[in-house]
């Protein structure tokens, strides 16, 4: 059976290309593609790839929303492709760009080493409270304690937050939200003794206090993670921090 | 060209790269660490493992009893000392695991819980919900950056490898950012770049599992270990072959045909029970449970749709609250991708591949045939999985084994000699050459995208799950077809930067040529055993003449050579792999004549 | 020379009037409504330390139409700013587990605004109560 | 990694702090405040005629806990309103920053000190 043969409709696809050896400046191109109703704007974009114009470049591999490489935009809003499903969106062309706020090396693809830097410099491990050997065995941890930091472990980085996020527009040296929801994560795990070395590392300006609880951040995650919340309620932890801190041992430096 | 100098040089960032570069850090921080990977680390395919992994931990288990599952699961073609070492390793690096902060599930007193899974005696699943192999990867990754010697290099890929003076010596990497070469010099190498499975069309693989590693180990002379075993797993989406984890089964979902009868009580796997029974029924093995639905398809008791026959996962009897509790992935993909609520309808579900046993072959110590050059991870073929992997393995796999590797590289690198520098760079050198001659390549107008689905089609009907002789054949042909039309490609795309049609046609050229040993090597194997079924006159396993590994020797320019090596057997002498009731009457009476 | 050159999009002035962002540039516009009345409360201790004539005339403003107008406006936005407070609310506090799993923001939201509610009918009825 | 160097911190706490002290304070009470002192007081509904009166009122803020209640109202009402609209205007980008801060934090710096300075000047 030959697939494309069974496809009679087709969809408009407007996408915003940027080849940086020749291109000044990105431009939209529009492509029509055989549309079937269960397809995600992922396979429309591998259609087009496969079959219309290979040079169109994007990041794409696990095709189940676990991955978190197919963050775009989709008619102006982030979604990732693979989970976007065309049979959703409201008839007439879709609108895809690249992830909003990033720079963009090429068609689709974004710059991301800057996120990555972000995830590094909050310490996001276990920095033990009481530490054990392999030999000890596993540390107790109750559903509940689980439950405490286990939606903010759900996050598969793949910046959607950072694309709706105004503040981070504004501020590309804002941590942002998906790394607040790292950081609240170790913070909130109770094997976890490393609370105030993160909570330094984002008292900044360009740490929680660019944030200015727009909210769409979380609106926005594929997860729901609710990133809004770890960097708010991490607000609220540094601004008691920031009179705590006068406090402690360690204050002089 | 850039030319980097690293002691130990890894290639994969996935769940065992990552775990090797950990342990080469821990093992001595001294030592630079080269971490490779086409994508960011924590995008690598093991993100999509759903299920968990295995570690023996409740009273009543022992790691006997692991050791058994896995070498009645592989059929007896696994390496028993192996296996027996891997089954002893596993739950400390489970234990390592939490200590990292993996969010394993609990139990109420806030102990690790376990789950059932396929063709395993004892519950001895650990699993972070459905979402196991995210949760290890993340805090992989995640705690890789703690090590100040783990120098990362994200979003390059492996072009080729750098073998000289007889030992691997590096790495020839394409920048994709930027479309230029970087050569790695160092004194061991890893690989661990996982699975292959795209080779077929219908898989549940993610779009970077190509194969890679084990085609740049096979072209520069590491023969291919038992790549005809390539899993089906039985329960995937039809069309996009994602996967609806095992899980699914151990907790406690039933596989019922279009009548609403679940016929797994028809192919040896009965008695019918509606809890769970462990290695009965849905928790019989992966090859089982898939041949069952290829017999029910001819005996049309499945359900047509424009994606192929289906029968059904029917999860309704578990109820909303232990789905979203246990299995929210699955709730979600079945919501997202297919308008199916779990609780309300069963999933429509038909086998896709999943899994390849086969690899690059590795002594216990996770040592490949080249001096300085170790693999780890599904690239490889350590001797686990034999001819059927239990599920549940892998993950396990990739930390014992990836442990392992990093222990093993850093011993290899302080005890070997410098680096041929100036040899490295030229041979780096010439491998970019060969990689952009591709690129730039007239040839006559070929696409590769359409050999890539050729490849695909032929790979699913010859090399499915059960297998004809005539057929394999014509897929060798057509492979060796698919190999010429290869040379007349022709790149649209000869930019630099980001240029992922250029990066497309470097990984069919791997894709290839691991297609081909598959299919060669299930093509020599003329019995039946574990994954690999034939229905042309060797339905019977064969242990006089194939209890022996399967090696695919690479031969340029020419289909590769089969040859056989002997399998390693210790305590476990080969018997009837039978499950169910029979199983159990089996291993009664084994147990009544140990006594 | 690399081929890399990534490109920098403009960043969007008005992002605040568009649509997502308006509820959120109007939420915190509310704000304004709260600091009027504190400046309503100024005015009233200002005119009550200039002395009674002063006092007087700012309680006849407040006893005309036009500030009863104004103020059941001003009442109105004040009721935004607090329907919208408790939306945020659940974003800053940490995540309330109960029996194992996690309240709802949406539960949180109804439960403080019904709790803030209750407090502001508290007030007055205790007033009306004390002033009897 | 290696140990990052301590990050300068923002003194944003203290305005925020302010502010969701405002916040809360307004949520908890405003609407019952601004249909107490602007709508029933002044009317007389529900409420006696002279309940503003100018000795009711004088005699409420030269009572230390009315001094207490002005004090913390008036202030915290305009430090609230002093964030949201500072960062709104900022949004806005309606001017350099120095001269919004000093239109929203200084306005209301300076409304928190004379308030103070009429409570003391009202007697006790
Ligand atoms: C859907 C699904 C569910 C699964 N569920 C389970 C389960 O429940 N339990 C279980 O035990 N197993 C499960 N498995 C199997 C298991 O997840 C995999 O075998 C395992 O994750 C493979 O890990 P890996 O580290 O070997 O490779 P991967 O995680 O695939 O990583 C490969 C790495 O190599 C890099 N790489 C590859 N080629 C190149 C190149 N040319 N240049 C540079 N870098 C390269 C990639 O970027 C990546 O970082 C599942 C598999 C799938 C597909
Ligand atoms: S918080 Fe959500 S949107 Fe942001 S990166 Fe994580 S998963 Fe993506
Ligand atoms: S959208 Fe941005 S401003 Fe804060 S609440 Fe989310 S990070
Ligand atoms: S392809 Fe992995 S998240 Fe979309």
């Amino acid at each position: 059976m030959s697939e494309a043969a069974t496809l009679t409709k087709t969809v408009e696809l407007r996408i915003l290309r940027y080849l940086p050896a020749s291109d000044e400046s990105p431009s939209f191109r529009s492509f029509q593609v055989p549309y079937s109703d269960d397809m995600s704007v992922l396979q429309a974009l591998q259609t087009i790839k496969d079959t219309l114009d290979a040079t169109l470049s994007f990041r794409w591999s696990c095709r189940m929303a676990v991955c978190g490489s197919c963050g775009m935009m989709i008619n102006g809003e982030p979604r990732l492709a693979c989970n976007t499903f065309l049979r959703n969106l409201p008839p007439g062309p879709v609108t895809v760009e690249a992830l909003k706020n990033f720079p963009i090396e090429r068609d689709l693809v974004v710059s991301v080493g800057d996120f990555v830097k972000k995830i590094e410099s909050i310490y996001p491990y276990i920095i033990p409270k009481e530490p054990k050997t392999v030999a000890q065995g596993t540390y107790l941890q109750t559903p509940a304690q689980l439950a405490a930091y286990e939606s903010f472990s759900d996050c598969i980085n793949c910046m959607l937050c950072y694309a709706a996020c105004p503040q981070f527009g504004e501020n590309p040296d804002f941590i942002g939200p998906g790394a607040m929801a790292l950081l609240q994560r170790y913070n909130g795990d109770s094997r976890d003794g490393g609370q105030q070395k993160r909570l330094d590392a984002i008292a900044g300006e360009d740490g929680v206090w660019s944030c200015t609880a727009v909210g769409i951040c979380s609106e926005v995650c594929p997860k729901h993670v609710d990133p809004a919340n770890a960097i708010n309620q991490n607000k609220t932890n540094s601004a008691f921090d920031f009179f705590l801190h006068y406090l402690r041992k360690d204050a002089a430096q | 060209m850039e030319h980097f100098e690293a002691d130990v040089l890894i290639i994969g960032a996935g769940g065992a790269g990552l775990r090797a570069a950990i342990a080469a850090a821990e093992a001595d921080p001294s030592l630079t660490v080269a971490l490779v990977s086409k994508v960011l680390p924590m995008r690598s395919h093991t993100v999509a493992a759903e299920g968990g992994a295995a570690g023996v931990t409740q009273a009543h288990d022992t790691l006997d009893n692991h050791f058994n599952d896995t070498v009645h699961g592989g059929d007896w073609l696994c390496e028993q000392d192996v296996v027996e070492f891997f089954v002893s390793r596993c739950t400390q690096e489970m234990v390592q695991l939490e200590h990292w902060g993996c969010p394993w599930s609990r139990k109420p007193d806030g102990n690790i819980n376990v789950r059932a899974f396929g063709g395993m005696k004892i519950e001895r699943t650990w699993f972070a919900a459905d979402r196991s192999g995210f949760h290890i990867l993340h805090t992989l990754f995640q705690t890789s950056t703690k090590y100040p010697s783990i120098k990362r290099f994200d979003e390059y890929f492996c072009v080729d490898l750098i073998v000289e003076d007889g030992r691997a010596q590096g790495a020839t990497l394409l920048s994709l950012s930027t479309g230029e070469f970087t050569a790695i010099s160092a004194r061991s190498v890893v690989l661990a770049t996982g699975g292959a499975g795209r080779v077929f069309r219908q898989n549940t693989n993610g779009g970077i599992v190509t194969g890679d590693g084990m085609a740049l180990a096979f072209r520069h002379g590491v023969p291919l270990r038992d790549m005809e075993f390539v899993q089906y797993h039985p329960t995937c989406m039809p069309g996009t072959g994602l996967l609806f984890t095992e899980a699914c089964r151990g907790e406690g979902g039933y596989l019922v045909n279009k009548d609403g009868y679940r016929y797994l009580q028809d192919y040896g796997l009965g008695p019918v029970s509606p809890e769970p029974r462990n290695k009965a029924m849905e928790l019989g093995p992966r090859d089982r449970l898939s041949q069952a639905f290829w017999h029910e398809e001819r005996k049309g008791r499945t359900v047509e749709t424009p994606a192929g026959s289906v029968v059904y996962l029917d999860l309704r009897h578990l109820g909303k609250a232990k789905l979203k509790e246990r299995l929210p992935l699955i709730c979600e993909l079945a919501e997202e991708f297919m308008g199916i609520d779990p609780a309300d309808a069963p999933i429509p579900v038909r086998p896709a591949v999943h899994y390849t046993m086969g690899g690059i072959p590795t002594d216990i110590r996770t040592a490949t045939p080249i001096p300085g050059l170790y693999a780890a991870g599904e690239c490889s073929s350590v001797g686990i999985h034999g001819a059927n992997r239990l599920g549940s393995n892998s993950l396990t796999e990739l930390f014992v084994f990836g442990h392992v590797a990093g222990d093993e590289a850093v011993k290899f690198a302080k005890g070997a000699p410098a680096v041929n520098a100036g040899r490295n760079l030229e041979q780096a050198k010439a491998s970019a050459a060969k990689a952009l001659a591709l690129r730039d390549q007239k040839g006559a107008g070929e696409r590769h995208a359409d050999l890539r689905k050729e490849m695909a089609l032929t790979m699913e009907k010859g090399c499915g799950i059960y297998r004809i002789g005539s057929e394999m054949q014509e897929t060798c042909d057509k492979l060796a077809e698919l190999k010429r039309r290869f040379a007349n490609v022709t790149i649209e795309d000869r930019s630099a930067a980001w240029n992922t049609d250029w990066v497309a046609a470097l990984e069919l050229g791997y894709q290839l040529d691991v297609a081909e040993a598959m299919a060669h090597s299930a093509l020599e194997r003329r019995e039946s055993r574990g994954a690999h079924q034939r229905i042309d006159g060797f339905e019977a396993r064969d242990d006089e003449h194939f209890l022996a590994h399967s090696l695919a020797h690479y031969r340029e320019g020419a289909s590769p050579e089969i040859t056989y090596g002997p399998v390693k057997i210790t305590k476990s002498k080969p018997g009837e792999r039978a499950y169910g009731a029979l199983g159990e009457a089996l291993e009664s009476k084994k147990e009544a004549t140990h006594v | 020379m690399s081929e890399r050159r990534p490109y920098t999009r403009p960043i969007d002035e008005d992002w605040w009037k568009k649509p997502p962002y308006l509820s959120y540039t109007a939420r915190e516009l509310s704000g304004i409504a709260v600091t009027i009345y504190g400046g309503v409360l100024f005015t009233g201790l200002f005119s009550l330390w200039r002395g009674p004539e002063s006092y007087n005339a700012f309680l006849r403003f407040l006893q005309s139409p036009l500030s009863l107008l104004l103020n059941l406006l001003l009442l109105a936005v004040v009721v935004y700013h607090v329907v919208t407070w408790f939306q945020t609310l659940p974003k800053t506090m940490p995540k309330m587990i109960v029996d194992g799993k996690q309240v709802p923001a949406a539960k949180i939201t109804q439960i403080a605004t019904l709790a803030a509610g209750g407090s502001s009918l508290l007030l007055i009825l205790l007033t009306m109560w004390v002033a009897r | 990694m290696s140990e990052a160097v301590p990050v300068k911190r923002s003194i944003s706490p203290i305005f925020w702090l302010l502010f969701g002290a405002g916040g809360m304070l307004s949520a908890l009470f405003g609407p019952a405040l601004i249909l107490i002192t602007d709508v029933l007081g002044p009317t007389g509904t529900g409420l006696p005629a002279d309940f503003e009166s100018y000795d009711h009122a004088l005699a409420f803020a030269r009572n230390p806990l009315g001094k207490l209640v002005l004090l913390a109202v008036i202030s915290l009402f305009f430090w609230h309103g002093a964030e949201r609209i500072y960062l709104t205007l900022k949004d806005m980008k309606a001017g350099p920053l120095p001269v919004l801060k000093l239109a929203t934090y200084g306005v209301a710096a300076a409304v928190t000190l004379v308030t103070f300075l009429l409570l003391l000047a009202i007697g006790f």
